[in-house]
C-alpha cells in the first residue's frame, strides 16, 4: 500500500508532465487531452465536495457544467458580434475576458445551486439524485429551445477568450490556466476537509442527527457544501467551454453529470484526488481505446466493470488501501 | 426551593388514533437525576423527542430555564444548553473520537462557517475537547476509530459529546440499553457524578439503575403521569407494580 | 443426543478476528446459557451458527457440518434465530412477518397468537409501529413459525419493561416445559437465565473459558468473567 | 378542440402510461427489494425489442416474438445478476451505479455489434392493426388499446403476486432485512435473481411490445430508462402502487402537456411564441412535476422510506 | 501525400449514416486508385464536444489538409468555423447550416450535399404540384426542425392546417397523429430525422388517417426504410439523389456499393462518394499547399456526380436538381423511385447574406 498523499503528488506531477513532453514532442492534441483532463477533474473535484464529503450524490451537477459553459459562451458571443447584451436593468457590451466570465460563472452557478440545494435538499437518499436531475433536465430542455443561443446548436466562439498576459490560444498556456485552477480548487477542498465547516459536514453525512444535537443545523451544512460545490464545477464548465470554443445543451445533458460521477466513482468517492485520477484515466481510456475498434465502448464497460469488482474504493482505494486507514 | 431547569406543561402528541403523550407535566430541579419509566410503548421516547425537538407536541409547552422553546429547532435547543444521549448511538463511527468531540465543542462555539482554517488547530476548541473526553475517562482512545469503541465507551462518548456542550440540562434514553451488567454499574458510577455539572432526566428500564441513581421517579403509561415521587414511593406503589414493575422489585 | 457441537470456532470481521476458539454442546432438549461481557464474542458465535458471517472450527447440527451450508440451508435444518436487536421486518404487517419465515410443523400461525396473544390482537398492524416488547414478542413467534429444533434467543428481553421481561422469561420456561424445545439463550441477568437453563457456557475474549452445568456455576466465575 | 380529441388524447397518455409501468416496475422493485439503482434496465428493454425483432423477422409470428422477448431479457437478467450484480449487494450504491453504468455500454456497444448499426424492423401483427371504433365515434388503434389491457393485466398480476402470495411477502420482507430472511429460511438469492429476471422480462416486454410502434434501434432504452426513474421517484421507490401512479401521472402530463400547452399559450401570447413556448415547457413538464411532488412529499406519493 | 481528416459518427445510435458516409467515401477512394490520400477516421460519437476535440487533434498533430464527415448540423456548427479559420479546407457530406451558407460562409468551406432547407423546400414545392392546399406540419423543437418547417413554408402556398414542434428524441406521436386527424388537412409534412421517423411513419400507418404524407428523404433513406417497412409504402419524399437515377456513374456506384459492402447505398453514401470524388477532381488540378489554386479547382466541381449535373453557387453550396421519390417494394426490399422533379436547378436561400472575404 502506497501513502495516498506520495500518491496524491505522483498524480499531480505525472499531469503536469504529460503536457510537457508532449509540448517537447510536438505534440499539441496530447495537451489538448491532458486539458480536457484536467477540466473534467475540477468538474469532479467540484461535485466530490458535494457527494463525497457532503453525501449529496447529485445527478445534476450537469446544470452548473452548463451554467458556467453559457455563462462563457453568451458573454463571449455578445463580444464577438458587437451586440450589446441587454439585461433589462443594463447594457452590457459582452467579454472575451476570462477571469470576468469566471467570476460570472462561478456567481451564477452558486446562486443557481443555492436554489436547487434549498428545494432539493428537503430529499434525500435516490429521491435527491432524481431532484438533482430533474432540475438539470429543465435547464436541458432550456437551452435546446433556447434559440436566441442556438438551440440545440449551441454557439461557436471563433476564437478562445483572453486571459491577461497569457495567449490562450497556445496550448500549452491554456492548459496552464486549467491546471492552475485545478490545483487551486485541490487546495481549497483539502483545506475544506481540514476546516471546522468539514468536521461539522462530515458529521452530517452519516449522523446527521448528531450534528442537531450538538446545535447546528445539517441541511444548511449541506446546502453551503452544495453551494460551493456548484460553484466549483461551473468554474470547470466555462473552462471546458473554452476548451472548445463552443458550447451547446449537451453541456447540460444527464450523460455529462452520469459521466462526473463515474469519473469519482473510478478514482474513488471522497478522496481528495479521486476526480484527478478518474478523470486522467478515463481521457486516456476514451482516446486509446478509440483507436483500436469502433466498437471500444465494450472495452470501456469492461474496463469500468473489472474496476467495480476488483477495486473497491476506485483505484485509489485499490492502491491505498480504504479510506481511513494512511 | 430548588430551581426548575427543564418543564413540561400539559404536553400531549397522537398518531392517529394513539395518544402517546397524554397532557404531560413533567420538571427536572437542579442537581437531580429524574427517572422517567413505564412499559415499553407508553410514550417515553416520545416525551423525549418532544422535549429535544424531534417531534412538535400537539399541544403543550416545552421550558428550558423558564423560556419557552417549544417553538424551537432541535438545533436551537441544543444551543440553548439541552444535552441529549440517544437511545442507539449516533455517532460518526468513521471519525475518530476525538473528532466526535470536537463536533461537539463545535457546536458549542457556534461558528462553523470557517472553511479555511484546520479544525485541530483551533487550541480553543481543542482544549474543550480534550476536557470533556478527560471526564468520561476517553482520553487515552482519542485517536481510535469510532466504530472500534465498545458499547459501554460509545456511550461514554455520547455524554463527552454532551459535555462538550456545557449544557444546563442532559435528557438520556436508556444509557444502559445493551450494556452488561459491569458496565452498567461502571455508568450507573459515572451517571451518580454527572448530576453536579447539570440535572438528568432518565429513561432507562434498567430497574437497578434507576433505583441507584433517581432522586424522583415518574410512571408513565399510556402516554399519562401515574405517580412521580421518590423511590420508595415508587417501589411500593401497587398502581406502578401493576403496570410495570411486576414482582421484580 | 447431542444436537448443536461447537468446537474451535474462529470468526474475524475483516481485519479484526473476534473468536478465538468457542467451545460448546447443546444436548436435545436442553436450555444454555451463553454468557459474558460486552463485546465478548457471544453474538458473533450466534452469527457464525446461523452462517451470518464466515467462520472457520467445527460447527455441526444434528451431524450435519454447517459450513458446507449457506444460511438458509442452515436455518431450515431447524435453527430458529431470534436476533439481537430484533431485527422484525418493519414494513410488513405482524401476519405478514410471521407468513414470511412460516415452514411446516407443528408451529402455525394459530398456535402462534395463541401462544403470544399480544401479536394475536395486532395482525395487521405495521411491526414498524410496535411498541419494543411487542416487536420482541414478534420476533420470538417469528422463530417459532420456522419450527425450529434448536431456537436461539440473542438478548431477548433487553430494553424491556420488567414486567414484560418476566413475561418472556415465563414464556421461555413454557417453550422449555411444553414442547421440550432446546434453547440457545443470551441475557445480561443471570438470576433469570439461571431459573431456566440447564448449562451454561462462558465467552471472554472470542474463547470459551468455562462450559458446564448451571449449578456447579460458582459465583467466582460469574464475578471473574461476567461481572455480577 | 373536441371533447373526441381530448378522449383520444387521454387513451394516449394512458397508453403511454401503461407501458412505462412496465419498466418502472422492474426498477422500482429491483430498487426496492436489492437496493439496487440499474441503470442498465434501458438495455433490458432493449434486448427484449431486438430478440423479438430478429424473432418475428425469422417466423413473421407477433406471439413468438413477444416470448422471445420475455425469454431474451429474463436471460440477460439472470445473466447479469448472477455475474455482476451478485457481488455489488454488498457494496456501495455508487459502485453499483458505476457497474450498472458499465453494462449499458456493453450492451448497447454489443446489439450493435451483432444487429449493426441500423434500426430493426418489427410490426404490428395484422390481428391487432389498424383503428376501431369506439363508442362515441373515437377512431383508436386497436394495437394500442390492447397496449392498455396487456399493460393493466399485468400491473393487476404483479399487484396480487407482491401484496397477496408468500414469495412476494418474503421479497418484500427482504426488502427490510436481507440478512434476516436468509436466516430464517428464505433462499434469498434465488429470490434475488428471480425478481431481477422477473424485472428484465417485463422490460423487454415493453420494449417488444412498443418497438412495434416505434424504432427498434441501439440506445432505445436510455431515454426511457429515465422517464422510468423519474415515475418510480414519483410514485415512491419500492412501491408498486406507487410506479403505477406515477407513470399513469407521467403517461397523461407528457401527452397532454405537449398538446395542450401550446393550445394555451396561444390564448395570450401570439401563435410563434406560444408553439415554442408551450413545446419547450412540455419537455419539462414531467421533470417540473417530479419536482414538485418532491417538494411537497420527499419521498413520493406512497413512498414510506427516504 | 494529402492528409485527409474524417469526424463522424460511428458509434450509438446515430452510427449507421457516419459508416454510410465514410463507406462511400472509401469507395470513392478505392476506385480512384489514389494511394497517396492519407484518411485518418475518427468518431465523434454524436457529441459536440469529442468531435472539437477531434479536429483539434486533426489539425494540430496529424496537420491535415482537408476535413469532411460530419453528420449533424450542431456537431458542424462546433467544428466548422474553427476548423475553417485555422486554414484548413471543409468537405461537408451531410450537415449545411444556414448559418455557414450566409453571413458565416467562408472559402474554406464547401457543402456537398445540400443547404439544410434544400429538401424541405423541395417538399413544398411538390406539394404545390401535388395541389395540396392545407397542410399539417411538424418536426422537432430544435433548430433544424424550424429550419425544417421554415424551408417547407418558404415554397409551400397553401394553408396551415397545424403546426407543431414535437420534442427531440419523441418515440410516441399518439397525441400528434389525434391532432392531424382531427385538422382536417389534406396533407402533412413531417421532419423527423432517424428513430423518430420509423416510430412516427408505423404510428401514422396504424392510426388510419390516411392523409398523404410528404417529407424531406431523411425518414424513407435506404438505412432506415427497412426497418419502417411497409408503413412507409407510397410516400413522397424529397432527394437530390437516388438509386434510380438513370447516369452511368450512378448505376456503377450503386453497383460497386452493393458488391462491396452488401447493402444498398444509400444518401448519404452518395453523398460521401461524391464528396471524395470532388476532392479527387480538386487535387488533380492543384495541391491544397496553395489554398487559392485548391481552392479554385475545388469551385469548379469537375466531377461526375451520382446526382448528374452539380455546381456551387457563389456561397459554395450546391446548386442541384431536387427529385420528388415514392417509397416502392422491390421484391423483399423497400426502396426509393424518382416520380419526378420537385425542383430544378436549386440554389438555396442564403447564398444572397454570403459575402466570401
Ligand atoms: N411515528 C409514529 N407513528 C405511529 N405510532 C408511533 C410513532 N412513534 C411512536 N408510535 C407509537 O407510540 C407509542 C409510544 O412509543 P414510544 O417509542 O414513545 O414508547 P417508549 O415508551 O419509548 O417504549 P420503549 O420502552 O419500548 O422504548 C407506541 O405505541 C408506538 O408504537
Ligand atoms: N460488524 C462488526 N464489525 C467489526 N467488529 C465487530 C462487528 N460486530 C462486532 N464486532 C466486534 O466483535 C467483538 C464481539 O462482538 P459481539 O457482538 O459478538 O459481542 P457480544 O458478546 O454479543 O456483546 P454484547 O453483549 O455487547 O452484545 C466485539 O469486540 C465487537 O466490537
Ligand atoms: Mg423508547
Ligand atoms: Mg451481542
Amino acid at each position: 500500500m502506497i501513502r495516498e498523499s506520495y500518491l496524491n503528488a505522483a498524480l499531480l506531477a505525472g499531469l503536469l508532465a504529460v503536457p510537457l513532453c508532449a509540448l517537447l514532442l510536438d505534440e499539441p492534441f496530447i495537451i489538448t487531452l491532458a486539458t480536457r483532463a484536467a477540466i473534467l477533474a475540477l468538474a469532479a473535484v467540484g461535485l466530490n465536495i458535494a457527494l463525497g464529503w457532503g453525501g449529496l450524490v447529485s445527478f445534476g451537477h450537469a446544470a452548473f457544467f452548463g451554467i458556467g459553459g453559457y455563462s462563457m459562451g453568451i458573454l463571449a458571443f455578445h463580444a464577438q458580434n458587437f451586440m450589446p447584451l441587454d439585461l433589462g436593468f443594463m447594457v452590457f457590451d459582452g467579454t472575451k475576458s476570462m477571469p470576468i466570465i469566471w467570476l460570472v460563472a462561478v456567481v451564477l452557478s452558486a446562486f443557481v445551486a443555492l436554489l436547487i440545494g434549498l428545494l432539493s435538499l428537503r430529499t434525500s437518499g435516490v429521491y435527491f439524485i432524481m431532484i438533482t436531475l430533474a432540475f438539470a433536465q429543465m435547464f436541458y430542455y432550456f437551452a435546446i429551445s433556447w434559440s436566441r443561443y442556438g438551440g440545440e446548436d449551441g454557439i461557436s466562439i471563433y476564437i478562445r477568450n483572453d486571459f491577461p498576459g497569457l495567449d490562450t490560444l497556445v496550448p500549452i498556456q491554456f492548459f496552464s490556466i486549467c491546471f492552475a485552477a485545478l490545483l487551486l480548487a485541490l487546495w481549497l477542498n483539502a483545506r475544506l476537509v481540514a476546516s471546522p465547516f468539514g468536521l461539522a459536514l462530515n458529521a452530517a453525512r452519516q449522523v446527521p442527527v448528531r450534528v442537531q444535537t450538538v446545535g447546528l443545523d445539517p441541511a444548511r451544512l449541506k446546502l453551503v457544501a452544495f453551494v460551493i460545490s456548484g460553484a466549483i464545477t461551473g468554474l470547470a464548465g466555462a473552462l471546458f467551454a473554452d476548451l472548445n470554443r463552443f458550447v451547446s445543451p449537451s453541456m447540460f445533458s444527464w450523460h455529462l453529470s452520469g459521466e462526473l460521477i463515474v469519473l469519482i466513482i473510478l478514482g474513488g468517492v471522497g478522496r481528495l484526488m479521486g476526480p484527478v485520477v478518474g478523470a486522467m484515466l478515463f481521457v486516456t481510456l476514451e482516446h486509446v481505446l478509440g483507436g483500436f475498434t469502433t466498437h471500444w465502448h465494450i472495452a470501456l464497460g469492461a474496463i469500468l466493470l473489472g474496476v467495480v469488482l476488483f477495486a473497491r474504493g476506485g483505484v485509489i482505494g485499490l492502491v491505498c488501501g480504504p479510506k481511513g486507514q494512511s | 426551593m430548588t430551581q426548575t431547569i427543564l418543564e413540561t406543561r400539559g404536553i400531549s402528541k397522537s398518531f392517529g388514533s394513539l395518544k402517546a403523550s397524554d397532557s404531560v407535566s413533567i420538571d427536572l430541579r437542579a442537581g437531580e437525576i429524574h427517572a422517567v419509566i413505564g412499559p415499553n410503548g407508553a410514550g417515553k421516547s416520545t416525551l423525549i423527542h418532544q422535549i429535544c425537538g424531534g417531534l412538535r407536541p400537539d399541544a403543550g409547552q416545552v421550558l428550558l430555564q423558564g423560556q419557552d422553546v417549544t417553538a424551537l429547532s432541535t438545533a436551537a435547543r441544543a444551543r440553548k444548553g439541552l444535552g441529549r444521549t440517544f437511545q442507539i448511538s449516533a455517532l460518526a463511527m468513521e471519525d475518530s473520537v476525538l473528532e466526535n468531540v470536537m463536533l461537539g465543542a463545535l457546536g458549542a462555539s457556534g461558528r462553523p462557517w470557517r472553511f479555511l482554517a484546520p479544525v485541530m488547530g483551533d487550541r480553543a476548541l481543542r482544549d474543550r475537547a480534550e476536557a470533556a473526553l478527560e471526564r468520561v475517562g476517553l482520553q487515552d482512545n482519542r485517536q481510535t476509530r469510532t466504530a472500534a469503541l465498545s458499547h459501554g465507551q460509545r456511550r461514554q462518548l455520547e455524554v463527552a459529546v454532551a459535555l462538550t456542550l456545557d449544557p444546563r440540562a442532559f435528557v438520556m434514553d436508556e444509557p444502559m440499553a445493551g450494556l452488561g451488567a459491569e458496565g452498567s454499574k461502571t455508568l450507573t458510577g459515572f451517571l451518580d457524578g454527572l448530576r453536579d455539572q447539570a440535572p438528568i432526566l432518565l429513561v432507562e428500564h434498567d430497574m437497578d439503575a434507576v433505583f441507584a441513581l433517581a432522586d424522583r421517579i415518574s410512571v408513565l403509561v399510556y402516554g399519562r403521569i401515574i405517580a412521580t415521587g421518590s423511590v420508595d414511593d415508587i417501589r411500593t406503589n401497587p398502581e406502578v407494580r401493576d403496570a410495570y414493575l411486576g414482582e421484580s422489585a | 443426543m447431542t444436537l448443536l457441537r461447537v468446537e474451535n470456532l474462529t470468526a474475524r470481521y475483516g481485519a479484526s478476528q473476534a473468536l478465538f476458539g468457542v467451545d460448546f454442546t447443546l444436548a436435545e432438549g436442553e436450555v444454555l446459557a451463553l454468557m459474558g461481557r460486552n463485546g465478548m464474542g457471544k453474538t458473533t458465535t450466534v452469527k457464525a451458527i446461523c452462517r451470518m458471517i464466515p467462520s472457520q472450527g467445527r460447527l455441526e447440527f444434528s451431524g450435519q457440518n454447517l459450513h458446507v451450508l449457506p444460511s438458509f440451508r442452515a436455518a431450515r435444518l431447524g435453527l430458529g434465530l431470534v436476533p439481537e436487536g430484533r431485527r422484525c421486518f418493519a414494513s410488513l404487517s405482524v401476519a405478514e412477518n410471521l407468513i414470511a419465515a412460516a415452514r411446516p410443523g407443528h408451529w402455525t400461525l394459530e398456535r402462534v397468537t395463541r401462544f403470544l396473544p399480544r401479536l394475536g390482537e395486532r395482525l395487521g398492524q405495521r411491526a414498524a409501529s410496535l411498541s419494543g416488547g411487542e416487536q420482541q414478542m414478534l420476533a420470538i413467534g417469528r422463530a417459532l413459525m420456522t419450527n425450529p429444533r434448536l431456537l436461539i434467543l440473542d438478548e431477548a428481553t433487553e430494553g424491556l419493561a420488567p414486567l414484560i421481561r418476566a413475561e418472556i422469561w415465563g414464556t421461555i420456561a413454557a417453550l422449555k416445559r411444553d414442547s421440550g424445545m432446546s434453547i440457545l439463550v443470551i441475557d445480561k441477568t443471570l438470576s433469570e437465565l439461571a431459573q431456566v437453563a440447564d448449562s451454561a457456557a462462558i465467552i471472554a475474549r472470542g474463547k470459551t473459558v468455562w462450559s458446564g452445568a448451571m449449578e456447579d456455576l460458582s459465583a467466582d466465575v460469574t464475578e471473574q468473567y461476567v461481572g455480577v | 378542440m373536441s371533447t373526441i380529441l381530448v378522449i383520444e388524447q387521454v387513451l394516449n397518455g394512458l397508453q403511454s402510461g401503461v407501458m412505462l409501468f412496465l419498466m418502472a416496475a422492474g426498477l422500482t422493485l429491483i430498487f426496492g427489494v436489492m437496493g439496487l439503482i440499474n441503470l442498465a434496465h434501458g438495455s433490458l428493454y432493449m434486448v427484449g425489442a431486438f430478440a423479438a425483432a430478429a424473432v418475428a423477422g425469422a417466423t413473421g409470428s407477433f406471439l413468438l416474438a413477444l416470448l422471445a422477448a420475455l425469454v431474451a431479457a429474463a436471460a440477460a437478467g439472470v445473466l447479469v445478476e448472477t455475474l455482476v450484480i451478485r457481488r455489488l449487494y454488498a457494496a456501495d450504491h455508487l459502485d453499483q451505479v458505476l457497474a450498472t453504468f458499465a453494462l449499458i455500454l456493453i450492451f448497447s456497444e454489443g446489439t450493435r455489434l451483432i444487429f449493426g448499426s441500423f434500426p430493426l424492423y418489427l410490426d404490428i401483427p395484422s390481428w391487432l392493426s389498424g383503428p376501431v371504433t369506439l363508442p362515441g365515434g373515437i377512431q383508436y388503434p386497436l394495437y394500442r388499446l390492447a397496449l392498455i389491457g396487456a399493460g393493466l393485466a399485468v400491473a393487476m398480476a404483479l399487484w396480487l403476486l407482491i401484496e397477496r402470495t408468500r414469495i412476494g411477502i418474503q421479497i418484500r420482507a427482504g426488502e427490510n432485512d436481507r440478512e434476516m430472511i436468509a436466516a430464517l429460511g428464505v433462499d434469498i438469492s434465488r429470490l434475488y435473481t428471480l425478481i431481477f429476471a422477473l424485472g428484465a422480462a417485463l422490460a423487454g416486454l415493453a420494449g417488444a411490445l412498443v418497438g412495434a410502434i416505434q424504432s427498434v434501434q441501439v440506445g432505445m432504452g436510455e431515454p426511457v430508462l429515465i422517464l422510468a426513474f423519474v415515475t418510480i421517484v414519483i410514485g415512491g421507490i419500492g412501491s408498486i402502487k406507487g410506479a403505477f401512479i406515477g407513470a399513469i401521472l407521467v403517461g397523461l402530463t407528457q401527452t397532454l402537456g405537449s398538446v395542450f400547452l401550446p393550445v394555451l399559450f396561444r390564448l395570450f401570447l401570439d401563435p410563434a411564441t406560444a408553439m415554442s413556448l408551450g413545446a419547450s415547457l412540455a419537455n419539462m413538464a414531467v421533470y417540473i412535476l417530479m419536482s414538485l411532488v418532491l417538494i411537497f412529499r420527499p419521498t413520493g406519493l406512497m413512498g414510506a422510506r427516504a | 501525400d494529402i492528409k485527409v481528416g474524417m469526424i463522424t459518427t460511428l458509434s450509438g445510435g446515430g452510427a449507421g449514416l457516419g459508416l454510410d458516409v465514410r463507406d462511400g467515401f472509401l469507395l470513392a477512394l478505392a476506385q480512384a486508385g489514389r494511394d497517396d490520400i492519407e484518411l485518418v477516421i475518427e468518431d465523434d460519437q454524436q457529441k459536440p464536444d469529442i468531435a472539437v476535440q477531434l479536429a483539434d487533434k486533426m489539425i494540430q498533430s496529424e496537420r491535415v489538409d482537408v476535413m469532411t464527415g460530419i453528420i449533424w448540423s450542431n456537431l458542424a456548427m462546433a467544428v466548422i468555423p474553427s476548423a475553417v479559420n485555422q486554414g484548413v479546407v471543409y468537405l461537408s457530406p451531410n450537415a449545411g447550416p444556414s448559418q455557414l451558407a450566409g453571413r458565416g460562409c467562408h472559402p474554406n468551406y464547401f457543402n456537398v450535399a445540400w443547404q439544410n432547407d434544400n429538401l424541405h423546400e423541395a417538399a413544398g414545392a411538390y406539394a404545390n404540384t401535388a395541389g395540396y392546399s392545407n397542410s399539417f406540419i411538424l418536426a422537432p423543437n430544435y433548430p433544424a426542425g424550424q429550419d425544417a418547417l421554415t424551408g417547407y413554408k418558404r415554397m409551400y402556398e397553401g394553408d396551415l392546417a397545424g403546426e407543431v414542434y414535437t420534442q427531440l428524441g419523441q418515440t410516441d406521436y399518439a397525441a400528434e397523429i389525434a391532432q392531424i386527424r382531427a385538422s382536417g388537412a389534406d396533407s402533412v409534412f413531417f421532419f423527423l430525422p432517424g428513430g423518430m421517423g420509423i416510430s412516427f411513419l408505423k404510428q401514422y400507418a396504424d392510426s388510419g388517417v390516411d392523409i398523404p404524407v410528404v417529407g424531406p428523404a431523411f425518414s424513407f433513406d435506404q438505412g432506415i426504410l427497412q426497418a419502417v417497412g411497409e408503413a412507409a409504402l407510397g410516400v413522397v419524399n424529397t432527394a437530390q439523389w437516388s438509386k434510380d437515377i438513370d447516369i452511368p456513374v450512378n448505376t456503377a456506384f450503386v453497383e460497386s456499393f452493393q458488391a462491396e459492402f452488401g447493402r444498398l447505398p444509400s444518401l448519404y453514401a452518395s453523398q460521401g462518394f461524391d464528396t471524395a470524388n470532388l476532392l479527387i477532381s480538386a487535387l488533380e488540378k492543384a495541391d491544397p499547399s496553395d489554398n487559392e489554386a485548391f481552392r479554385a479547382a475545388l469551385r469548379e466541381a469537375d466531377f461526375d456526380s451520382t446526382r448528374g449535373d452539380f455546381r456551387f453557387g457563389p456561397n459554395q453550396h450546391p446548386i442541384q436538381t431536387i427529385y420528388a421519390r415514392e417509397v416502392i417494394q422491390e421484391g423483399d426490399v423497400f426502396t426509393n423511385r424518382i416520380i419526378g422533379v420537385a425542383l430544378e436547378d436549386h440554389a438555396d436561400a442564403y447564398a444572397a447574406e454570403c459575402q466570401m472575404p
